[in-house]
């Protein structure tokens, strides 16, 4: 990895159960701060970020095993790259069914710059997500 | 859940008031109290007053639309009332500014709902 | 680990330098708010780690090289317990020379109910600190 | 830096106004900002105004004590302005409370100098 993106790499590992979505949510209020974004863009990488975490916590819950999601971000020249690896979501990070699971998977893909699904079917699912912040 | 909501019935509609962040831990239980709420109610018409909402995700905005569909249903009319940039923006992106009835402020939406009569 | 602790299971690694420690309080916020503690106690916990955290970087510094620290949170009866790992810091996560390292310390232990400090010289500093908290 | 300085030259003080947040990562920049203000300041007492700081470590309390010996050595008075009970409680616990002249206005504060006069 990258020196710039080692100095900037943070994880945050969560059970695959809603009442950690808030942590989520604050933890990426903390790290996106780090880099003088605009409240809005921050609010952006938010709600994708939650968006894809809520798909992990549904499509985890037939199994009732606890599994851990864990989120990944990193600066690399002018984007904070985030990634998001589950291991029970049957259905992929970024697909479903529901209307709901539609309407998230269009902020997903509007509020980032850059979406990126690579899930084989064993092993992890993953999701890469990409916003152009102005260089640091 | 780190999510509040107060209600107030009115002759002609009920008035929910939300305060805080609409999530997939809490969307459920706002929904369950807004059906018990109106079930068996004298009126159908709706204001959900979403100004002190600061975070809203999908399943949040599953549920509205859930309501709405079954105000229609129940030959209900349902206006939200909401003025945050950031909430907007959700609505827009997801098309849902086109289905709802906005308004900015409570007393526009019961005016709304009075037009609509 | 028993399962309560499993499916409470957080964990947050960042590097060991001070524009990190925002993402640390807020993700305490965020994890803290989980068990409705009242919002003293999510503080004194907050600026617990925080300063072991300070310990951790401040205990790097002369290496230059970026590790990471390792903060993990779960329940366990009737306690929120964390446990902080770092690799660089020279002396352990809680002694210090400075004045400053002094209040540190007084902070840490005023604020948590335990504190534990396992450090063997050559592996992680390791301390874990517990909190009390009504059973969930 | 999320944590800002405003800086106030009175005839017979200088008030320092802080808001946000005092840890390892800004606390320097802070101090730096105090000193090179005082330096060659006609007046070398100081009200440091924390009525708006949320957070503050132990590097922060640090920096206080710093400021504070300097000011003493220059012959001059320091009070802090003070009410949130999360600091106090800080302040408490390191025994600084003691060490400090902590008012809960900046009134106070500016009576306290004057007097001391
Ligand atoms: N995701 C979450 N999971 C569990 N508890 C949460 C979560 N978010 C917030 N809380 C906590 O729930 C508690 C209650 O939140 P609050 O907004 O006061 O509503 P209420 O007190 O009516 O439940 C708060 O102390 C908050 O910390
Ligand atoms: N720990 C941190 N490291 C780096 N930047 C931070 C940190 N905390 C906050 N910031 C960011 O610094 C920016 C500036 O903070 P602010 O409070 O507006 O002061 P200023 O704008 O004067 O620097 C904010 O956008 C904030 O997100």
């Amino acid at each position: 990895m990258k020196d710039q993106a080692k100095d900037s790499l943070v994880e945050l590992k969560i059970p695959n159960k809603p009442e950690f979505l808030r942590v989520v949510r604050l933890f990426i209020s903390g790290y996106a701060s780090r880099w003088q974004l605009p409240v809005d863009e921050v609010e952006d990488i938010k709600v994708a970020i939650s968006e894809v975490c809520n798909n992990a916590i549904k499509g985890s819950d037939e199994s009732g095993e606890i599994s851990q999601i864990k989120i990944k971000c990193w600066q690399l020249e002018d984007y904070l790259v985030f990634e998001i690896k589950d291991k029970s979501s049957k259905n992929s990070l970024i697909e479903g069914e529901s209307e709901e699971d539609g309407l998230g998977m269009l902020l997903i893909k509007t509020l980032m710059d850059e979406v990126e699904v690579i899930s084989d079917v064993d092993k992890d699912k993953k999701i890469i997500m990409k916003k152009k912040i102005q260089p640091d | 859940m780190d999510v509040k909501m107060e209600v107030k019935r009115e002759e002609d509609y009920i008035l929910f008031s939300v305060t805080g962040e609409i999530d997939l831990y809490n969307a459920k239980q706002l929904k369950d109290k807004v059906n018990t709420t109106t079930e068996n109610a004298k009126t159908q018409n709706l204001i959900l007053n979403l100004l002190e909402v600061d975070y809203i995700d999908s399943t949040g905005l599953g549920i509205l639309i859930g309501i709405k569909r079954r105000t229609s249903e129940n030959n209900g009319k349902m206006v939200l009332v909401l003025v945050s940039e950031r909430i907007s923006k959700l609505f827009e992106i997801t098309g849902l500014s086109n289905i709802f009835v906005i308004k900015s402020s409570i007393q526009e939406a019961v005016e709304e709902l009075q037009k609509q009569g």
